[in-house]
């Protein structure tokens, strides 16, 4: 591992491990030893999961909002728009349902 | 990083000359491939989501009964760790290290994956010694229809890099070989963030006090 | 209890058996289709042979990877599998005709009917037509040389026609899904439909949808990265983005479809509880997946055609097309909104007023864009010079038909009157409505249009008018007294009804499908007709309509590699532009070797292969389905394994061939738009008479 | 001014040139009730509201075509002329006026006619829970304690609460000169309100498809004075059988009201009618749980399926 470039590169890698082992390590903590309840303990688990897949976008994937050609971050956020219709849209009708008969 | 970026994510760099641009047509269909298999997954997840309920677990056993948190915690270490020799196997192959030392790096996340494999299996018979089978509820029925899914992918995952190793021995490291790498790579990595979304939702989700 | 070999595939599975047990006139239609499926198919295979074609079939198309002989491929995959859906849809027609308290077919029958043809016409007419076009055009219109990925389009192909084999296979081997195109459980759960039917429907769904998929992906990516060098997206053809938008419908769409599949298959196959009626099972989420698909879907397919009118209607108009922008974005806009209404398909499931406004706003906020569009296409022909071609005469119909399709969608927006409507005779009209003046007209339009390009003669002209005529009258008597029969509550899947007032209404509908046969049979002669007269109809110079695109610019039919030198584009409606400016024809100053893929095996190899593992997991027979599932597997890896797979054609060939092309051009005289139907059009099209409109004011 | 009055003449001229032809009474086009009534009156509306942007295709069409046709030296030709900010703001603008209009009146009549609401009467409400079986409707009428089959009877201007599940697949009920229709789905039960202005017959249906007897699963739903209502029951108690759990059973195996009848020795009554005098039971209620229980229903169990065996669903319920 002599070249520079491969070090710092290395490093990154090493930096998104050590942040997704602690998004990691607190949720799971906080059920474990049940520090937290309801939907203060949901809600955090669900920030943490956002945080920790932010962090493998990041630093895994290497997806960043600079430097990249715009056609191609359109898809993924066009993704997530469209899947985010999807997904609540089912949650949102079948739960209305679900109270309903 | 070593500027000239073609597409997002992963690249090789510019030192890999006809590989390098040539990445840039598969790796954006490969984006697009896993998009569309993200959507599956988050239709699954939203299945899932509605029948975790009383109605939907139809009096049979429920997650507390089923699951073993400490081993989704070791599960969730070993893919984590996975990612991060995948990395190592990435970036040996954009910095030239040679052919052993990538796949040395590959061997360690196979080993890892198949680890992951063994344990994630030795759960789902335990689940079924509980009753938490698919034939039970809805909700068993979308629990083994979603954390499978994700098994399979690994499996799949796994045969990958099993049969890259066996490129990068015959055919060495071509252009081909090098992008396949690179696609691998991207699947790896999205098979971790949707294992995210599963213990979160899932295992931490259903074991919430 | 199952056979280890033959699974629960018998005697009995045979439909000829079951009509030689039971010979009424309802089984013996379904035997007959299953004679006629088993003898067209023998047929077919004698002729070939005789006619020893096996080794060209081969050779060039069933191996090709060329996007051009694959688009062609898909409109004749589409073609077989309309014959089979246009007889069912005229049975149909007959047989509520006839269906005062009774009528021919058995209630059973008839719904095998509605089924096969509702899922045939859509997965298997128009997407592989609308597949197959832009297979062939869009390439060309950007300027590439093929699909980004050749092979997978192969493979995309070969997953198509597996489904459609596999639907095909049902009229023999035991009987296809009663439960509609939407095939909704639990009537279709294994409780309730315990046979092979429902499981034809999933696997030829499924392997199909990873089709379609694969295309998607297949077609972004090659307008994303394969444009021509200065094809800016701003420069494409309208066609080409309309091609955007459907393959976002494509690779966002079908996911859901295929998790409702596989869902549905889980509890009929393992027994699981998705959507079951008892143990926590919802059938309400089925309905909700699939109409997740089920929307976007329809949309898929009137998208391209869309498309299709634009690049028509600017043509012949002699015009750009007005409103480039606004296109885009209406395109764009219908595209996402597709996503945002689907649950209009099930307003009366009993969810909150809240909901079912939201998503009867969302819907109505389709008929923004789509005006736009139309309004846009009537301001293209505005001031231009219109020639009233046979393409023309379609999208006249389209106006006037379409529109009222549209509207009665308007009408169905809302949760009120969907709350009458939905499930009748209404809602059959109006699909059919804005599919065949929307869907099917475009794609006649672009048949007309595109067919010169593709085969290199023009197709008969006044048979063409007859059959466009036909097929906007018939549509009109078939379809438009459906309306009047909805609002009064005849239900839609009805084989019989009790209400002798609907009866008028029904003979005219069978009148107009009378009719529509007719327009069939036009097309058909015309297609005779045009092959007869090749030489007198033939275009080889490649222009014969004065288009405006890249696919005109090159001979036709064009050269397996397309172009001889990828073009150098300046401007939108490029070709036009060079043809005033006087660029166009140019000879390259140097040529250049071009790489092109191999043909390939794998394709077909996929084809058999999941068409045998289909019919295995329909008839439970385990060992066939894991064996041709490896066999598919290995196959597929083993190819990656190669690396010498393509050749490269030398630059002198080219050069050769482009430039005796060229020669053939600069000889010919160039015809005016007059002489456009005529003999003379040999495809050199003289430019517009400059305006002349000085003279005129 | 002109765009109120088309919105107005339209409709009218509209509902005269259908209603005129019309030869059953059974749509909402003839309205029996309130709701009908509205929804046709919103049909009209929307077709005079999108008439504003659709009349202008229809009559450009063909002036535009013959105006611009290829012969007409004395057009205006203008191959390069491709856009105008005011067509531009028009092509948007109106369609986009009309939604905006269109959906502030989707939006206040889809909460006025939500069918779970009960509807203004000055009688008090009738209680009736409908079971969708297969290929017939059976009719509950809890605070009587009677029942019947393919026969809706209620009494004018009062509100009719319906409760709606199925024993079997998923159907849709639907009687279109009273309301709109509403899935049943078994397990679950979902609502629906109607009420008749006057007496009368209005044909009812199922118009989710549901297999072979579907063309048949159709069935009176008559609005009676209260006099008549009154008698109806007492008829209904005299001529009915009771039902039981071994006749429910037998009823809700697959069969069109007709082969019931046979199969419940009711021959002599209407065509495709059954009346029971008593109900076991709380049935709509047992018919709901059973598929909420958390316990399987084998095919055995379930009315409908190929296997269905009344004689042994019966104990397992
Ligand atoms: C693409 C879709 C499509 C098309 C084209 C059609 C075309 C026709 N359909 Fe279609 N139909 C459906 C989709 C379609 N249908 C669906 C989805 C259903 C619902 C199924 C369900 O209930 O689940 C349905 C149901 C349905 C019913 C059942 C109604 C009911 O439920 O009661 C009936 C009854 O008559 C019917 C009739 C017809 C007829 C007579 C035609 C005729 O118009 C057929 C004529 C069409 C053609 C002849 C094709 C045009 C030709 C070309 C494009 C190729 C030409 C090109 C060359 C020669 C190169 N259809
Ligand atoms: C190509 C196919 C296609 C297309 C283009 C459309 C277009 C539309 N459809 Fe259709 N639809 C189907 C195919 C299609 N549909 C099918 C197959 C089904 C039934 C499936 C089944 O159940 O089997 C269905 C069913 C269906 C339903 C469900 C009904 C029910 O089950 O109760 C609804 C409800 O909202 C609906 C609405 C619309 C609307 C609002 C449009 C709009 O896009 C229409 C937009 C067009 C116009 C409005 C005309 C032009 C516009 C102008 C001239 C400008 C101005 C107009 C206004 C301002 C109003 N459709
Ligand atoms: Cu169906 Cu609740
Ligand atoms: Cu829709």
């Amino acid at each position: 591992m002599s070249d520079p470039d491969h070090r710092s590169e290395a490093r990154l890698y090493l930096a998104g491990f050590g942040l997704a082992l602690t998004l990691t390590l607190v949720p799971f903590g906080l059920v474990h030893w049940g520090l937290m309840q309801g939907k203060a303990l949901a809600i955090t688990i669900a920030v943490l999961a956002v945080a920790q897949i932010v962090v493998h976008l990041r630093f895994f994937l290497h997806i960043d909002l600079s430097r990249q050609k715009r056609e191609d971050l359109q898809l993924i956020l066009f993704t997530v728009l469209l899947l985010g219709i999807m997904a609540f849209g089912t949650l949102w009708i079948m739960g209305n349902l679900a109270t309903r008969m | 990083m070593s500027g000239s970026n073609l597409h997002p994510g992963l690249n090789l760099g510019a030192r890999h000359g006809s590989a390098h641009e040539g990445a840039e047509t598969v790796v954006f269909g490969f984006w697009i491939f896993l998009m569309s298999d993200l959507v599956i997954f988050g239709l699954v997840f939203a299945s899932y989501l509605t029948v975790a309920n009383p109605l939907g677990m139809a009096g049979g056993p429920g997650p507390a009964d089923a699951f073993d948190l400490r081993s989704i915690f070791v599960q969730t270490m070993i893919l984590l760790t996975s990612s991060l020799t995948f990395g190592f196997a990435t970036l040996a192959l954009r910095h030239e290290k040679g052919r052993t030392v990538i796949a040395g790096w590959l061997g360690v996340t196979l080993l890892l994956g198949l680890a992951f494999l063994t344990l994630e299996l030795r759960d789902f018979a335990h689940m079924i010694e509980v009753g938490a089978v698919p034939q039970r509820s809805g909700f068993w029925s979308a629990f083994w229809g979603l954390v499978p899914l994700h098994g399979l992918h690994v499996a799949l995952g796994c045969l990958w890099i099993a049969v890259m190793l066996a490129q990068m021995a015959l055919l060495g490291l071509v252009p081909v070989v090098k992008t396949r790498l690179l696609r691998l790579g991207l699947f790896w990595h999205f098979l971790d963030l949707i294992w995210v979304a599963i213990f979160s939702i899932v295992y931490l989700g259903g074991l919430m006090p | 209890m199952t056979d280890p070999i033959f699974g629960r595939l018998d005697l009995s599975s045979l439909s000829v058996w079951r009509a030689f047990q039971d010979p009424s006139l309802s089984e013996l239609i379904g035997a007959g289709a299953a004679m006629a499926v088993i003898l067209g198919a023998l047929a077919t295979l004698a002729l070939l042979t005789w006619i020893r074609l096996w080794g060209p079939l081969w050779r060039d198309w069933l191996t090709s990877v060329d996007h051009k002989r694959i688009g062609i491929m898909y409109c004749a995959l589409a073609l077989i599998m309309l014959a089979r859906g246009v007889i069912e849809g005229v049975l149909m027609r007959t047989q509520q005709a006839f269906g005062l308290h009774g009528g021919f077919l058995t209630p059973d029958h008839f719904s095998e009917l509605f089924s096969t043809h509702g899922t045939i016409m859509i997965f298997f007419v128009a997407m592989p037509f609308i597949a197959g076009v832009i297979n062939y055009v869009m390439p060309l219109q950007i300027g590439a040389r093929d699909m980004a990925f050749p092979v997978m389009n192969q493979i995309s192909l070969g997953l198509t026609a597996t489904g459609a084999a596999l639907v095909m296979i049902s009229l023999v081997l035991g009987e296809f899904s009663t439960g509609g195109w939407a095939n909704y459980p639990p009537y279709t759960g294994a409780d309730f439909q315990p046979g092979p039917g429902p499981d034809y429907w999933i696997w030829s769904i499924v392997l199909a949808g990873i089709g379609t998929t694969l295309s998607g992906i297949n077609f972004a990516v090659t307008i994303y990265k394969e444009r021509a060098p200065g094809m800016h997206f701003l420069r494409m053809p309208i066609f080409c983005w309309t091609v955007i938008c459907t393959s976002i419908i494509m690779i966002f769409a079908l996911p859901p479809l295929t998790v409702a599949a596989l869902m549905l298959a889980a509890d009929r196959y393992l027994d699981f509880h998705f959507f079951t009626n008892d143990l926590g099972g919802n059938m309400m989420n089925y309905v909700n997946l699939f109409w997740l698909f089920g929307h976007p879907e329809v949309y898929l397919l009137v998208i391209p055609a869309y498309g299709v009118f634009s690049e028509v209607i600017s043509t012949y108009s002699g015009k750009r097309i007005y409103g480039y922008m606004s296109m885009v974005y209406a395109t764009m806009s219908i595209a996402v909104l597709s996503f945002c209404v689907w649950l209009h398909h099930f307003f009366t499931m009993g969810q909150s007023a809240n909901i079912n406004a939201a998503f009867g706003i969302a819907s109505m906020a389709i008929a923004v864009p789509t005006g736009v569009k139309i309004y846009n296409w009537l301001a293209t022909i505005f001031r231009g010079r219109v020639r009233m071609t046979v393409p023309m005469i379609y999208a006249t119909g389209f106006f006037y038909l379409f529109v009222i399709g549209g509207l009665t969608g308007v009408m169905l927006a809302n949760p009120v009157i969907s709350y009458q409507v939905h499930n009748t005779l209404f809602l059959v009209a109006h699909f059919h409505n804005v599919i065949i003046p929307g869907v099917l007209f475009g794609l006649l339009a672009g048949y007309h249009y595109w067919f010169p390009k593709a085969f290199g003669f023009r197709l008969h002209e006044g048979w063409g008018r007859a059959a466009a005529l036909l097929w906007i009258v018939g549509f009109s008597f078939t379809f438009l007294p459906l309306y009047w029969l909805g609002l009064q509550g005849m239900p839609r899947r009805s084989a019989s009804f009790g209400d002798p007032s609907f009866q008028p209404m029904l003979w005219l509908a069978l009148f107009g499908g009378m009719l529509i046969l007719a327009a069939l049979g036009s097309l058909m002669l015309q297609l005779w007709v045009s092959i007869r007269n090749r030489v007198q109809l033939a275009v080889p110079l490649g222009d014969p309509w004065n288009g405006r695109s890249l696919e005109w610019s090159i001979p036709s039919p064009p050269p397996a590699y397309n172009f001889a030198l990828l073009p150098q584009v300046l401007d939108r409606d490029d070709f036009a532009e060079a043809k005033a400016s006087g660029r166009a024809y140019a000879e390259p100053a140097v040529y250049e070797d071009i790489e092109m893929p191999d043909n390939t095996a794998i394709g077909m190899i996929v084809c058999v292969c999941s068409t045998l593992m289909g019919l295995a997991l329909v008839f439970w027979i385990w060992w066939l389905a894991v064996l041709s599932l490896g066999v598919m597997v290995v196959s597929l890896i083993g190819r990656t394994f190669r690396t010498d797979l393509s050749h490269v054609i030398p630059a002198a060939q080219i050069a050769a061939e482009h430039r005796a092309w060229l020669a053939r051009v600069r000889a010919a005289p160039a015809v005016d738009r007059l002489a456009e139907t005529h003999d003379r059009n040999r495809g050199r099209a003289m430019p517009e008479r400059p305006f002349a409109a000085g003279a005129a004011e | 001014m002109s765009v109120r009055q088309i919105s107005r003449i339209l409709p009218g001229a509209l509902a005269l040139a259908l209603t005129g032809c019309t030869g059953s009474g059974d749509s909402f086009l003839q309205p029996g009730g309130p709701i009908a009534a509205a929804q046709r009156t919103e049909l009209f509306q929307i077709f005079g509201w999108t008439m504003i942007a659709i009349l202008p295709v229809f009559v450009l069409v063909p002036l535009l075509l013959w105006r611009y046709r290829y012969r007409n030296a004395k057009a205006r030709y203008t191959p390069d002329w491709d856009r105008s900010a005011i067509l531009e703001v028009l092509m948007w603008g109106v369609p986009l006026v009309i939604v905006v209009v269109l959906s502030a009146q989707l939006y206040r009549t889809t909460h006025a006619l939500d069918p779970v609401q009960p509807l203004a009467s000055e009688n008090p409400p009738l209680r009736v829970q409908v079971v969708g079986l297969d290929w017939k409707w059976l009719f509950l009428y809890p605070d009587l304690g009677i029942a019947t089959v393919n026969e809706l009877a209620f009494p004018v201007e009062t509100s009719v609460a319906l409760d709606l599940t199925t024993d079997t697949v998923m159907q849709s009920f639907l009687i279109s000169a009273l309301a709109g229709q509403i899935y049943a789905m078994p397990g679950m039960r979902t609502r629906l309100h109607i009420l008749a202005d006057a007496p009368g017959s209005f044909e009812g249906e199922n118009t989710q498809f549901n297999g072979t007897g579907f063309p048949a699963q159709r069935f009176a739903a008559r609005a009676m004075s209260a006099a008549d209502f009154d008698a109806w029951v007492a008829q209904v108690r005299a001529d009915g059988q009771p039902l039981t759990e071994a006749s429910y059973a037998l009823l809700a195996e697959s069969s069109t009201g007709a082969q019931a009848q046979a199969r419940l020795g009711a021959e002599g009554m209407a065509p495709g009618v059954l009346h029971f005098s008593t109900v076991e039971g709380d049935l709509f209620h047992s018919i709901l749980h059973r598929y909420m229980h958390g316990n399987p229903v084998p095919p055995s169990a379930q009315p409908g399926a190929v296997g269905y065996a009344p004689e042994t669903a019966e104990q397992t319920r």
